[in-house]
């Protein structure tokens, strides 16, 4: 119904967590005409505490929202499985319309990746070396080549592709106009993934408010629906896991296409804003999606297929490769992006005649989990 | 606990194991650092710190004024409107006094905490801090303290540049 | 509406710069602890196979985390392990620049579900892909305390 | 539109101050409990919702993600609730929007917590729950916000250490039946108040401790609930609410939040005069002021009453409105969030008439249970009927 942000910088010093949040919450109240002290039953904020620096984060959350001495809850968890949480809200009867916020204040974080290192298992995964978190991107990335046959040059073209997207999208922080040379070129990650290929964090806050189908015809005629959503984990010991799939997006779409009736998704979306935390993600997950055949994501993004002026447009906005990273609020940053598609406000970066749009993201390293969902007019 | 369940699982390690050794402990160091943006708000609220002065923020709305200050009403949901400085005095709303650090170890000497409702705020406007040179026993809710500052020279734009509150002297 | 007035100076943002010192003394747990055993005393790696669907995994398990049972057969791999999958680093995990760059790999074994992700020991990269057999380097066991860090790296059968 | 939802399963772990198990452990011990106990296995669950406070205690940055394996979340739409101390509550309350939107028929919720990996004293991570510029630089910590409210609720309404002692009283000796207790004690008013000042004025008979344990329960739709037992206990009401972040210009002597939390969580169970129609109740406890406070939020004593209530013996368990029959945070043990879901489970068997020795005297048909959390600022509230 509604939404509104505020950042979109690799750093915002002027503004603490809280008035970023303030200044995204308030945008997207006057998007959607609504009064969060009078017309908003439930507020839900995605947020992990040690990217925030405080235990208990949600403890900061309420004032700057409008949601004092109203239901307000944390999902630690990526944005768009906080959509799914106020769409449950919605559907049990509990509110007819419900805010969701998530927010990275990437550049108050001084060690990110020791942070990150900490998610990984105490016990067997974590203290017997000590290497960049990334080294889980650079197994995975190096299985998923050698299983599905896909060219390196492949993934750097995902690169490529997505930052040059960014470069007409006003929240691009991270867009240029590189060549694959570069992207193969850059300082290795964690082999063979590049820092070219590896998304940088930056800062935002992005709100969105939800209504029931009976409120939103009551607030205009802009809405955005959301048709069908799904969320899901793989196993969590990364010894366990197939490097070369994402069964977790596999469960997670298959939960939202049933949802929204989605039955060959190769032709169904008009556009689509997945996982790029990694330039292989990309791959890896629209397999997973089945928008691409299984190890040929590569082929078709080399032959363009997922240009701006292709098959099935994929990260037209520049994705967290040429936008940014956006921490937990990565999800609600794809689904920002789609909603302005469907909306027809993409300005420079619009698809003609977009009317179905798909999001997917991932909670990055070292989970397997994701969510999906299928918007439409 | 249910009658339907007879036995409950979960093993538990006791003080004398830790000290045999019998289990494996595994030490991990961790040390998560931030810079925090202090933002609008706060960032002038440090600065005025500095120079010995408290300052809020008033709601042109609900004509509250704000302590600690923010920029935005919580109750009107609009952004507030002014800077005004407040009094370095107030009440005790509450206190108590700690004989544990954040560790949770014991202390030699107590520190004395209180909610300290600010004069020329709105009423209930209280921040916490630290109180000083009262005998434990003579605190009490509801009695008037004023702000103890550092020297300027030491003051660095913190919280802390308020050394403690004392007893007002009548 | 947003707020209505914004620092234009740089020099009037101030920063909070502080940290949170925390120490963490893990227990291994049920069956963490039976692995610990296993690797301290025999230099071995303990698994557990799940009576129900007959899964072995590596390290050991308390549980089957598909069927959802407790899990009582452990028996130590007397296979070597696989790379599964490589990767090398140039930093380290506090994204400071390390001399060496550092080759880590999972660690498979063959009909087993699981690993152990840990330093490769690399003298020739070529040597080096995708199922070359592995052997751990131990620590003696004098040194050993039973957790991973008894094992210094894995190298070439 | 809402469809009713039953809890039909419950289980959990000891709870004692350090545990050998791993959290993904200590959560498949729970799990399983309350899966047998309901005679499923874990394919017949859809969902899973967990509830764990902050990572700073287990010790795993995102450790919604670290133990899903042990609560069976593998495959499954998991998430991870979180309102600081009220998140043990509010784990069923998530898994309640799960059944009850119509998304999923099972879902399973699971609370876990392990406080013990923290040293030197899992205090200390209440260290970075305070305002990091205007709190943390003063040395703050837990014991401080309890110290000040509790002070300011006794200056209100005139209450007395002693009225507040019989609280812990209670609670250790109720806990004496409870099998998993870490702390069930027969002590005296008299024990507490010579007990050693920590933060006057709460000493430490007036506080629990930290503990390591999980607990669990199954909630089904009403009709697959029907299929699976003759005695479903019937989730009819939740509530939660935040008040705001700024704890020091908030009335101190009363829990607002806790009110409008059960308010919500009222309206929705169609309960009218809550004093005469909840039964059984598990409010929060980690301290026993915090008891009283709460049965006033909670509109089961009048404001600056519940003291009285607790002295007359109302609230024991032979009394008109037994309170923590379980022995509570105070006996029981407090690992935050699973201590929180112990209370449920605690309802769940008071309404089934399974609670053995603790069993409540007058017969039990609804029950509530509330946890709180965050700087003094989250109401989690659900109501259960047999």
């Amino acid at each position: 119904m509604g939404v509104g942000y505020a950042g979109f910088d690799s750093m915002t010093p002027g503004l603490s967590t809280r008035e970023l949040m303030f200044e995204a919450a308030s945008r997207a109240y006057e998007d959607a005409g609504i009064d969060p002290r009078k017309d908003v039953q439930s507020f839900v904020c995605c947020t992990e505490d040690f990217w925030e620096g405080i235990s208990i984060t949600d403890e900061y959350m309420p004032d700057q929202l409008g949601a004092v001495l109203r239901p307000l809850c944390t999902i630690s968890s990526d944005g768009i499985i906080g959509l799914a949480t106020a769409c449950m809200h919605i559907m049990s009867g509990i509110a007819d319309v419900a805010v969701v916020e998530s927010h990275s204040k990437f550049s108050d974080v001084v060690n990110p990746d020791e942070i990150a290192s900490f998610g990984y298992d105490p016990i067997y995964t974590h203290h017997h070396f000590d290497a960049d978190p990334r080294f889980l991107a650079g197994m995975e990335m190096a299985r998923y080549l050698k299983d599905t046959g896909t060219k390196r040059e492949s993934c750097a073209q995902v690169a490529v592709k997505n930052k040059k997207n960014a470069l007409s999208n006003s929240r691009g922080v991270h867009g240029a106009n590189i060549d694959k040379g570069m992207v193969m070129n850059s300082p290795i990650a964690a082999s063979p993934l590049t820092e070219l290929e590896s998304s940088k964090g930056i800062d935002a806050s992005i709100v969105f408010v939800l209504a029931s189908a009976q409120k939103a015809r009551k607030l205009g005629d802009r809405a955005v629906w959301i048709k069908g959503i799904g969320w899901s984990s793989d196993t969590p010991v990364i010894e366990d896991r197939d490097f070369a799939r994402a069964e977790y997006v596999e469960q997670a779409a298959a939960r939202a296409y049933k949802m929204a009736n989605v039955r060959s998704p190769a032709s169904y979306f008009d556009v689509a804003e997945v996982d790029d935390t990694y330039s292989y993600k990309e791959l890896q997950s629209l397999e997973a999606l089945k928008l691409a055949p299984k190890g040929k994501a590569g082929k078709m993004v080399d032959t363009g297929a997922f240009d701006t002026d292709g098959r099935l447009p994929v990260n037209a906005s520049g994705g967290s490769l040429g936008v940014g990273h956006l921490l937990e609020a990565t999800g609600l940053h794809r689904t920002l992006e789609a909603v302005m598609q469907l909306r027809g406000q993409a300005g420079r970066l619009q698809i003609p005649r977009a009317r179905r749009a798909l999001v997917q993201s991932w909670r990055g390293i070292p989970t397997a989990t994701g969510a999906v969902a299928v918007l439409g007019n | 606990m249910s009658q339907k369940i007879t036995s409950y699982q979960g093993r538990e390690i006791t003080p004398d194991d830790v000290k045999q050794g019998k289990y494996l402990d595994i030490v991990y160091r961790f040390e998560p650092k931030y810079s925090w943006a202090a933002g609008v708000a706060i960032s002038r609220f440090l600065t005025e710190l500095k120079d010995g002065k408290i300052v809020a923020r008033k709601c042109h709305k609900c004509e509250r004024i704000l302590v600690p200050p923010r920029m935005y009403c919580e109750q009107c949901y609009r952004p507030t409107d002014e800077w005004v400085q407040v009094k370095d005095t107030g009440t005790v709303n509450t206190f108590s006094i700690s004989h544990v650090g954040t560790d949770a170890r014991r202390l030699k000497t107590p520190i004395l905490v209180a909610v300290v409702d600010i004069d020329g705020a709105s009423p209930g406007m209280g921040i916490l801090h630290n109180l000083g040179e009262v005998e434990p026993s003579k605190i009490s809710v509801g009695m008037k303290v004023q702000a103890v500052w550092k020297r300027p020279e030491e003051r660095q734009g913190a919280i802390t540049d308020i050394r403690y509150f004392k007893p007002m002297e009548s | 509406m947003p707020i209505l007035e914004k620092i234009t100076q740089p020099s009037q943002a101030r920063h909070w710069t502080d940290s949170i010192p925390l120490e963490y003394h893990y227990t291994a747990g049920v069956a963490g602890e039976e692995f610990r055993r296993e690797l301290k005393e025999n230099g071995r790696f303990l698994s557990s196979k799940c009576a129900k669907c007959k899964t072995t995994y590596i390290p050991a398990r308390m549980f089957c985390p598909s069927c959802f049972v407790e899990i009582k057969d452990n028996a130590p791999l007397e296979k070597p392990g696989y790379v599964y999958s490589y990767t090398t680093v140039n930093r380290n995990r506090t994204g400071e620049p390390i001399e060496e760059p550092l080759t880590v790999a999972l660690i498979k074994f063959e009909g087993v579900k699981g690993g152990i992700v840990h330093r490769l020991q690399v003298d020739n990269q070529n040597i080096v892909s995708f199922g070359t057999k592995v052997v751990p380097v131990l620590k003696d066991q004098g040194e050993r305390t039973g957790a991973l860090t008894d094992i210094i790296a894995f190298r070439p059968q | 539109m809402r469809r009713r939802v039953a809890i039909v399963g419950a289980g959990m772990t000891l709870f004692r101050r350090r545990m050998l198990e791993t959290p993904k452990e200590l959560s498949f011990e729970a799990s399983k409990m309350a899966l047998d106990a309901a005679g499923l296995t874990l394919k017949d669950i859809q969902s899973v919702v967990s509830g764990s406070a902050p990572d700073a205690f287990d010790g795993v940055h995102m450790k919604g993600e670290y133990y899903l394996d042990g609560m069976g979340a593998i495959g499954k739409p998991h998430e991870r609730v979180y309102v600081g101390g009220g998140t043990g509550v509010f784990t069923p309350i998530g898994g309640w929007w799960n059944v009850a939107s119509g998304m999923y028929d099972t879902c399973l919720c699971v609370a876990e917590e392990k406080m013990s990996p923290l040293h030197p004293h899992p205090q200390y991570a209440f260290w970075s729950i305070f305002d990091q510029i205007l709190e943390r630089p003063l040395g703050t910590t837990l014991l401080w916000i309890f110290s000040l409210e509790m002070r300011r609720y006794m200056h209100k309404y005139g209450i007395k250490e002693e009225e507040i002692a019989e609280v812990a009283v209670k609670n250790k000796g109720n806990a004496v039946d409870h099998p998993c207790a870490q702390l069930g004690a027969n002590i005296t008013v008299d024990d507490v108040m010579r007990s050693e000042p920590i933060c006057e004025p709460v000493k430490r008979l007036d506080v629990s401790p930290p503990s390591d344990g999980a607990a669990a329960v199954i909630l089904a739709s009403e009709k697959v609930a029907k299929k699976l037992t003759d005695q479903p206990v019937w989730l009819d009401g939740v509530g939660w609410t935040l008040d705001s972040t700024h704890w020091t210009n908030r009335d101190l002597a009363y829990p607002e939040y806790v009110e409008k939390a059960a308010k919500m969580a009222y309206k929705m169970a169609g309960i009218k005069n809550p004093r005469k129609e909840i039964d059984v109740a598990e409010p929060y406890d980690p301290f026993d002021y915090k008891e009283l406070h709460h049965l006033e939020g909670l509109q089961l004593a009048g404001k600056g009453e519940a003291a009285k209530m607790t002295v007359d013996g109302v609230t024991q368990r032979d009394g008109d409105l037994p309170v923590c029959p379980s022995g509570g945070l105070l006996g029981v043990g407090n690992p935050i969030a699973a201590a929180g879901m112990m209370k449920i489970c605690e309802i769940f068997w008071q309404l089934r008439g399974e609670a053995g020795k603790r069993q409540v005297k007058k017969d039990a048909r609804t029950g509530l249970a509330q946890a709180w959390g965050d700087l003094m600022q989250v109401g989690t509230v659900t109501v259960m009927r047999s």
